[in-house]
């Protein structure tokens, strides 16, 4: 089965690749010299500076910090963030919440609708909805995706007052319980209409700046490969066993389509994960992307170095996933190996 | 500090979240929003709770004024000092102060207690002050307890007793009304990890339990913070509880007090433009902060530690008229009606406006003066080769404005004039800043905050003080000793006039010796629903300057 | 068997390497050539280019450069967030009284410094590293492959982010952490290619002749690995400004420099308050020059890839 | 237009099962309007086999491909001419034994639908059904195709779908044809009312939408749609056992790439032949296979032809092949029928100097693999071809009215037709080519 060994190489390779991150992420914080700066507030003296070091270990070689920090990490120990004003570990889960609720919205709608507009371009090849959706797909990925949620801002925000920005209304979001961190999702299971609305409010625009992008991808991808399967000899063999062209495009010509689609979903997610940052600070989304910029601008080494960690790892287990789905999927490629 | 803060990173996300479709409607900014709560946007996170671990001028400040008293304090509508948990203010005529002037005594008012419940002693004082000086953290500011104290002693359950080094006039209005000095429930910080040596007690700056007239309820870092009422107060009870919304952009608040959502914003001068003339908000303008806004000259600067682009040499600023040129050179109008939108003022070097001493007599730049500039350029020999200069900021706030309005007006003046504006993440500059010597020759930022005179010019002014250390001062004064002793001597004269005269005649003298560059004296700027009532601000206060206790709607 | 399909003369796959690696190349130029001139999109995104580069070239005409330093904006101090059509300000300017014409004018120079050292450091960069591998193979190319794979697992822009960070704000810096960031993807494309194309007919025959490696590498290899290189780095010259206007709308750029990020993101905090022109006209800038890069780019691989004629 | 001299159509259409007439389909290129089939006009009878040779790129597939417009339009253009599809049914007399009414064959032609039978200007007074296929509408012609024409492609890997199973395709035949008797098997009765029923009649013939599919997983339909799926099963595996394939019923779970070139091209069979169409297309079904299995591919293909009574177009290069399975050939060059007769007469009686060139072609110990002693140049790029014989420039026989003037297909011989001037006399005058067969 080469689809095991498949999945078994990569297996094997991704903790030394994720060893390899740490190493280069660890090393990036330290080559600007001592993240010490961000635990220090103005007007303290060199001995004071020392002595913080010495709290945060910072005085230390550095071989034995990167084994400390390590070993903090294994142990779900990531230090203390200078930004959120406590530690990593603490604020962590929220935000990471509010990230994926984020990422995930605007990645469905972007698979949903990338597909939909993928499979109805390029079913109508050379056509005006082709066309249409080339335009879309080529702006979607020139698009500074700050620049659109600004647009987006002025527009339903600043001046027609349609859009909230944020994460919720800071009444309604104390009005129900918070387990799961996922505003959608705790207004369900707190069974709150007016908070899920709410939730669902302020989550449309970030989204739809996020996913937008990432529609553009898919939908491109889906078009390119559903025109390359139209031409394939099964499908006209479809059509010449008598089946209506429905079912040739959705039964035989989509399925295959979808295919090395799926890959581009892998990357895709990559997108959406970068695009968090902006998004969240465009819309002053309480997330990961949000605490990542503001570390970086206030030198945040201990969140930056999580969330590089941290990204990279979710970035490669998608992949993973991605590829062996793919692989999975695509029986030409399992016969070729 | 990032109080002037205005990127888009460094906002809040509830502050947004309640701008609704319906806060845009006239009709509802008409009537009182959140009856019974008031909903103050601030500009930055709190890094700590905990008196003994923040520095002043840092959000921390904001809450601990609320939550925690001291023994003295200042009303709102002047300089001068009034009882707070100690019945009286010390002087020599009440006897509080002995004669030595050497030893302070407090009685402190009966029946007090802590929000936890336990009572309020004259141990609880002394731990508290104790506890500061015996932690010592190197972020906060227990530096000025143990400069002034000798000792301290419980006399009795209700009297407290504070032994200083060496007589002083600066030492209720620098230590006692400080935070750093608030008292803390004894019995919470024991069943907390108590107190060690230069470690941060993690439950104190996270918590905060005090006799103040708030009790701390919940902290949703980077979203918000909430007081509540505390009924047993031993004043007058608050009337509304509190939900301080975290660092929101500027531009996030001014939308948010417009639409009502808000009662009370911090805001940058430069948008209260955005404010005027909108019904329903009242724009508060009085006053001046006591954080003067300066570029400091490195007149110690190591060999080669310069960046490589700076051409100046080590002793630039050693040169009186260098420094002189630098001070008329610099466009103040510039600065004072764009980033500043025309809030603030020009104050002598170095004692604010509003603080005891200030002499509005005395010599201020205050104006751009080119040909002065150039003249003296020539004399000191940089005018016809020119010269690179770096300086180092905070990126993206008002610090960072103000060396661009210096960029220009030197570069203005003559184009082999450059001046690098390097505008870097808050940790390097700290990090840069702590250093001694300082490897900059120019650093933008504000000064810390004070009640008395002496503290500025000890720490900005004396050679032998912090920055005159750090600075080689010794280096440009004409006559260092000289000044130290005017200060030093000013220090410890208790007669208030002939004091203010002894710190005219320095700020006189200071004005041939700059040893910075102040661009302005920030306006005390802040804004309002009208329906908040008893809105007051008191520059004297730790920031944000005003507290909520007096406020109703 | 009679096959008929043989029928035609055989093309001689034979006739030397130089000859047909020629002719081969000089095909393909003129098939490009003819390919991108007929494909309307591909002409407009040349047509923006031309326009880009054109307002970048004669910067100091359109708009008078600021002394010293004409990559700083020119600072009003008296006439801050002024709305567009204030006379001297046609487009406004920002909370720093910078003029945002010259922003948007110079700021196209400021992206095209940025997006040809980037593209050509990285491609030489990249190409270096991926030949090696490619071409060595063995352990160097493990080797070099683990580390390209390693910095390709951790996602562009946030490793941009986190690389400009270390740095420190600077502009320059900018340069360097998208540099840093971006060669690997040259390295893979490159070793691939080697790979693909060390199998191609013509260099079994080259090395039937007997040639050098090395003049095999430079003759025959390098250039048909360079198509895919080249869409590539036509489609990064766009995507590095996009990065790298993001990294500047973060906030890693110095201040006071004209340059599209930096405005958009000084922009950014007046649109509450109605100011809406500081930060529209410069990020419609950078939309345009991304999009005509793409477009271009496009253009270009559906001409050098028959497969995708006609997509 | 019907013409006595073009003997390919002489043949009464009783027993024609199909005639091209004067077809002609272009492609839209970069380069121009390419005219890939130019004016062909041949028939198939019904039962026979006609092998279609040419070079690749003469248009052969074209051909074969517009029986069931398959052909991409745009680019292609059907640019004229038609293609006349005649039904057969069984023969009612002798219950397809054979028998003297229906001359042997055991089919007789479906009535004409306009008419039944008793001769309209639909059917050319004859009362047999004829469909012009190129005129059909999509959903008339979806009804045709793998029912009444099927076809076979040229390369069974690409031609079945790598991501369904044997039975999933093979069973679409049915499910799109014979629906019907799957809900008679699953014992629905045709006229059954009631949402259950309908549902089940989308299912039996693909129709099922969104949840229905889960529907029928459930009771009280699930039973019922097992029923079917059984009848299916059933279905699929006869089919397949017609091929010879072993054991059906294990290869039906499979997928085509888990299959040997060979056992896809049986099941693309099976498939084509599911239904026992009255004509078969085989376009070039060896070609991708290795040499002994290519043997067995075409003995079942006549074999499973001689049983189902269904005639075929044989579409190769391969003259051998056709040789050996054809009863008439039919040589196309550069979107022409350069010579159509029995595989006889083209095989001992060459008379088109292409003809000869290939079979000359055939190797001998003189002449190297691949090259032709006979045939120098190569094929015409049809762009907008001038009227000539599309021959001229390769051709040994070469007068200077090939060069002006385009030979129409006439008779040498009975059954046996050649478009080249050598056979019969260029027109005079220069009176447009097609005018010449009138002569």
């Amino acid at each position: 089965m080469q689809l095991r060994d498949y999945i078994i190489r990569r297996l094997i390779v991704l903790p030394i690749l994720i060893i390899g991150v740490s190493i280069v992420v660890f090393s990036l914080t330290r080559i600007s010299g001592s993240p010490v700066g961000i635990y220090l507030s103005h007007e303290m003296s060199p001995a004071e500076v020392q002595q913080i070091e010495a709290r945060y270990g910072l005085d230390k070689p550095l071989p034995v910090q990167y084994y400390a920090w390590a070993k903090g990490v294994l142990q779900g120990d990531l230090g203390w963030s200078g930004v959120a004003a406590a530690p990593v570990t603490e604020v962590f889960p929220n935000k990471l919440a509010a990230t994926m609720e984020l990422a995930f919205s605007a990645g469905f709608v972007a698979v949903s609708l990338g597909i939909w507009l993928g499979t109805f371009a390029g079913a109508r090849r050379n056509r005006w909805p082709d066309h249409i959706t080339r335009i879309v797909a080529v702006s979607g990925a020139s698009l500074p995706l700050f620049w659109l949620g600004i647009l987006l801002l002025i527009i339903f925000w600043a001046n027609l007052g349609w859009a909230p920005i944020g994460r919720s209304d800071a009444t309604i979001w104390a009005s129900i319980a918070h387990p799961t961190g996922l505003y959608t999702v705790d207004a369900l299971l707190a069974g709150n209409l007016k908070a899920f609305g709410d939730a669902v409010w302020h989550l449309a625009l970030p989204a739809l700046t996020l996913g937008y992008g990432a529609t553009a991808i898919i939908a491109r991808m889906m078009r390119s490969s559903l025109v390359e399967e139209l031409q394939q000899d099964y499908v006209d063999a479809a059509r010449a066993k008598g089946l209506p062209e429905r079912l040739v495009l959705r039964r035989h010509a989509r399925r295959n389509a979808l295919i090395p689609t799926v890959t581009v979903i892998g990357l895709t997610f990559g997108f959406l994960l970068q695009g968090t940052i902006t998004a969240e600070i465009i819309f002053r989304w309480p997330g990961l992307g949000r605490w990542m910029a503001d570390s970086v601008l206030r030198g945040d080494q201990a969140t930056i170095m999580t969330y590089v960690l941290f990204t990279s790892v979710l970035f490669l287990m998608v992949n993973l996933v991605v590829d062996v789905i793919y692989a999975h999927l695509d029986r030409r490629v399992v016969l070729g190996g | 500090m990032n109080r002037y803060l205005s990127r888009p990173i460094i906002s809040s996300l509830c502050v947004g979240a309640v701008l609704t479709l319906t806060a845009f409607q006239p009709a509802f900014a008409q009537e009182v929003n959140n009856p019974g709560l008031l909903v103050h946007a601030a500009d930055d996170e709190p890094t700590s709770l905990d008196p003994a671990q923040v520095e002043p001028g840092e959000g921390g400040e904001t809450v601990i004024l609320q939550v925690y008293d001291r023994l003295l304090d200042i009303g709102p509508d002047s300089p001068e000092l009034i009882p707070s948990l100690a019945l009286e203010v010390p002087t020599v005529d009440n006897g509080l102060i002995s004669a030595d002037g050497l030893t302070y005594t407090f009685k402190l008012r009966e029946g007090v207690v802590f929000h936890d419940g336990t009572a309020l002693t004259a141990d609880d004082v002394k731990y508290s002050w104790d506890r500061a000086m015996e932690m010592d953290l190197p972020e906060g500011n227990a530096g000025i307890l143990s400069d002034y104290i000798a000792a301290t002693a419980v006399v009795d359950d209700f009297t407290f007793q504070a032994t200083l080094n060496e007589a002083s006039a600066s030492f209720l209005n620098s230590v006692v009304i400080a935070m750093v000095a608030s008292i803390v429930s004894q019995d919470a910080v024991k069943a907390n990890g108590g107190v060690e040596a230069s470690v941060p007690n993690t439950f104190m700056s996270g918590n905060a339990v005090g006799t103040g007239p708030y009790k701390f309820s919940v902290w949703n870092r980077n979203e918000n913070l909430q007081l509540e009422v505390f009924d047993d107060y031993w004043g007058e009870n608050a009337s509304l509880d509190v939900r301080i919304e975290i660092g929101g952009d500027p531009d996030v608040r001014v939308l948010g007090l417009r639409a009502g959502e808000f009662d009370t914003i911090e805001t940058d001068p430069s948008f209260i433009a955005d404010l005027e003339g909108v019904d329903g908000v009242t724009i508060y303008q009085e006053g001046l902060l006591l954080e003067p806004l300066h570029i400091g000259m490195n007149l110690n600067i190591p060999e080669g530690a310069l960046p490589p682009e700076d051409t100046i040499p080590v002793d630039f600023f050693h040169d009186a008229r260098v420094r002189q040129a630098f001070n008329h050179a610099f466009d103040y109008d510039a600065f004072l009606n764009g980033p500043l939108a025309g809030y603030g003022d020009f104050n002598p070097h170095y004692i604010p406006i509003g603080i005891f001493g200030y002499d509005a007599a005395s010599p201020t730049y205050n104006k751009q003066d080119k040909a002065k500039a150039e003249e003296l350029f020539r004399a000191a020999g940089y005018w016809d080769d020119g010269f690179t200069i770096s300086v180092i900021t905070e990126e993206g706030n008002l610090f960072a404005l103000m060396c661009l309005v210096m960029k220009d007006s030197l570069e203005g003046l003559n184009p082999k004039f450059r001046v690098n504006v390097l505008a870097v993440a808050e940790s390097v500059f700290d990090d840069a800043h702590a250093q001694d010597p300082l490897e900059y020759a120019m650093w933008a930022k504000n000064a810390d905050p004070a009640a008395d005179p002496n503290a500025y010019l000890q720490a900005y002014v004396h050679p032998d003080g912090d920055w005159g250390q750090v600075h080689g001062f010794a280096n440009g004064y004409a006559d260092p000793e000289a000044i130290g002793a005017m200060i030093d001597a000013a220090a410890v004269e208790l007669d208030v006039v002939k004091r203010a005269e002894m710190y005219a005649e320095i700020s006189k003298v200071l004005y041939d010796e700059p040893m910075w560059l102040i661009g302005a004296q920030e306006g005390v700027v802040a804004a309002h629903r009208d329906w908040v009532q008893g809105f007051t601000m008191q520059p004297l206060w730790p920031r944000p300057g005003f507290k909520f206790a007096l406020f109703d709607k | 068997m009679a096959d008929i399909s043989q029928t035609r003369l055989p093309k001689s796959p034979f006739r030397g390497p130089t000859t047909s690696v020629w002719q081969v190349r000089v095909l393909r130029m003129r098939e490009l050539a003819a390919n991108i001139l007929s494909n309307p999109t591909t002409v407009l995104g040349l047509a923006i280019i031309g326009m880009l580069l054109g307002m970048a070239i004669f910067a100091p005409f359109i708009a008078e450069p600021n002394i010293p330093d004409a990559y700083q904006m020119p600072r009003d101090w008296g006439a801050v967030r002024k709305p567009p059509g204030t006379p001297g300000h046609i487009l406004g300017t920002t909370n720093e009284g910078g003029d945002v014409f010259y922003g948007v004018v110079w700021g196209s120079r400021t992206s095209l410094q940025l997006s040809l050292i980037v593209v050509s450091a990285t491609v030489i960069i990249g190409t270096i590293v991926g030949s090696i591998a490619g071409f060595l193979g063995g352990w160097v190319d493990e080797v070099l492959m683990r580390i390209v794979d390693v910095f390709l697992s951790i996602p562009e822009l946030i490793f941009a982010l986190a690389i400009a960070a270390m740095l420190g704000p600077s502009f320059s810096n900018i340069i360097i952490a998208l540099s840093m960031v971006i060669w690997v993807k040259y390295a893979r494309i490159m070793r691939a290619q080697i790979i693909q194309v060390k199998q191609n007919e013509y260099i079994d025959a080259a090395r039937v002749i007997g040639d050098s490696k090395i003049n095999i590498y430079f003759r025959d290899i390098l250039p048909n690995s360079f198509t895919p290189v080249m869409v590539q780095a036509t489609l990064d010259m766009g995507n590095v400004v996009l990065i790298g206007a993001t990294l500047s709308f973060i906030g890693l750029s110095e201040a006071g420099i004209a340059e599209w990020g930096v405005l958009v993101s000084e922009g950014q905090a007046g649109i509450a308050s109605g100011r809406w022109w500081a930060s529209t006209f410069p990020g419609l800038m950078i939309f345009l020059w991304a999009l005509a890069f793409n477009l271009v780019g496009d253009g270009l691989r559906d001409a050098l890839d028959p497969r995708t004629e006609g997509r | 237009m019907f013409d006595e001299n073009q003997p390919s159509l002489a043949a009464n259409s009783a027993n024609a099962i199909a005639r091209v007439d004067d077809l002609k389909v272009y492609f839209n290129s970069k380069r121009g309007i390419v005219h890939s089939v130019d004016g062909v006009s041949f028939d198939i009878r019904d039962g026979e086999t006609l092998g279609l040779v040419g070079e690749t790129g003469c248009g052969k597939s074209v051909t074969g491909r517009s029986f069931l417009q398959l052909l991409p339009m745009p680019p292609g253009i059907q640019a004229g001419g038609s293609i006349t599809f005649y039904p057969q049914g069984i023969c009612e007399e002798c219950g397809g034994k054979g028998c003297a009414s229906c001359t042997g064959t055991g089919r007789t032609s479906v009535d004409c639908e306009a008419c039944s039978g008793t001769g309209c200007d639909a059917c050319g007074n004859n009362g047999a059904q004829q469909i012009d296929l190129l005129k059909l509408g999509s959903e008339k012609m979806r009804r045709i195709r793998g029912d009444r024409i099927a076809m076979i492609f040229q390369d069974p890997g690409k031609a079945l779908n790598p991501s369904l199973t044997i039975r999933e395709q093979v069973g679409e035949v049915f499910l799109q044809h014979r629906s019907e008797e799957l809900l008679g098997a699953a014992g629905i009765a045709t006229d059954a009312g009631g949402w259950q029923a309908n549902i089940l009649r989308r299912k039996a013939s693909q129709m099922e939408r969104g949840i229905e599919g889960l529907l029928l997983a459930l009771p009280p339909l699930r039973s019922q749609r097992n029923k079917l799926e059984l009848a299916l099963d059933d279905m699929v595996a006869d089919a397949l056992t017609e091929t010879q394939i072993a054991n059906p019923r294990k290869l039906m779970g499979r997928y085509p790439h888990e299959l040997s070139g060979g056992m896809r091209q049986r099941v693309m069979i099976a498939q084509a032949l599911a239904c026992n169409p009255d004509l078969l297309i085989a376009d070039e079904p060896t070609t991708a296979l290795d040499v002994t299995v290519q043997a067995r591919i075409l003995e079942l293909i006549s074999e499973l032809k001689e049983r189902h009574k269904t005639s075929v177009l044989y579409i190769s290069h391969d003259l051998s092949l056709v040789r050996r399975i054809c009863d008439r050939v039919a040589v196309m060059y550069a979107g022409r029928i350069a010579e159509i007769g029995t595989t006889e007469q083209i095989f001992n009686d060459p008379r088109h100097p292409y003809t000869r060139g290939l079979l000359a072609a055939v190797p001998t110990a003189a002449s190297k693999r691949g090259e032709l002693a006979a045939i120098k140049g190569s094929v015409p790029e049809l762009v907008d071809p001038k009227p000539s014989c599309r021959f001229t420039g390769r051709c040994l026989f070469e007068t200077e009215a090939c060069g002006t003037f385009d030979p129409a297909l006439q008779n040498v011989a009975p059954n046996h037709a050649v478009s080249c001037f050598i056979h019969h006399p260029p027109p005079e005058g220069a009176r447009p080519s097609f005018d010449t067969k009138t002569s």
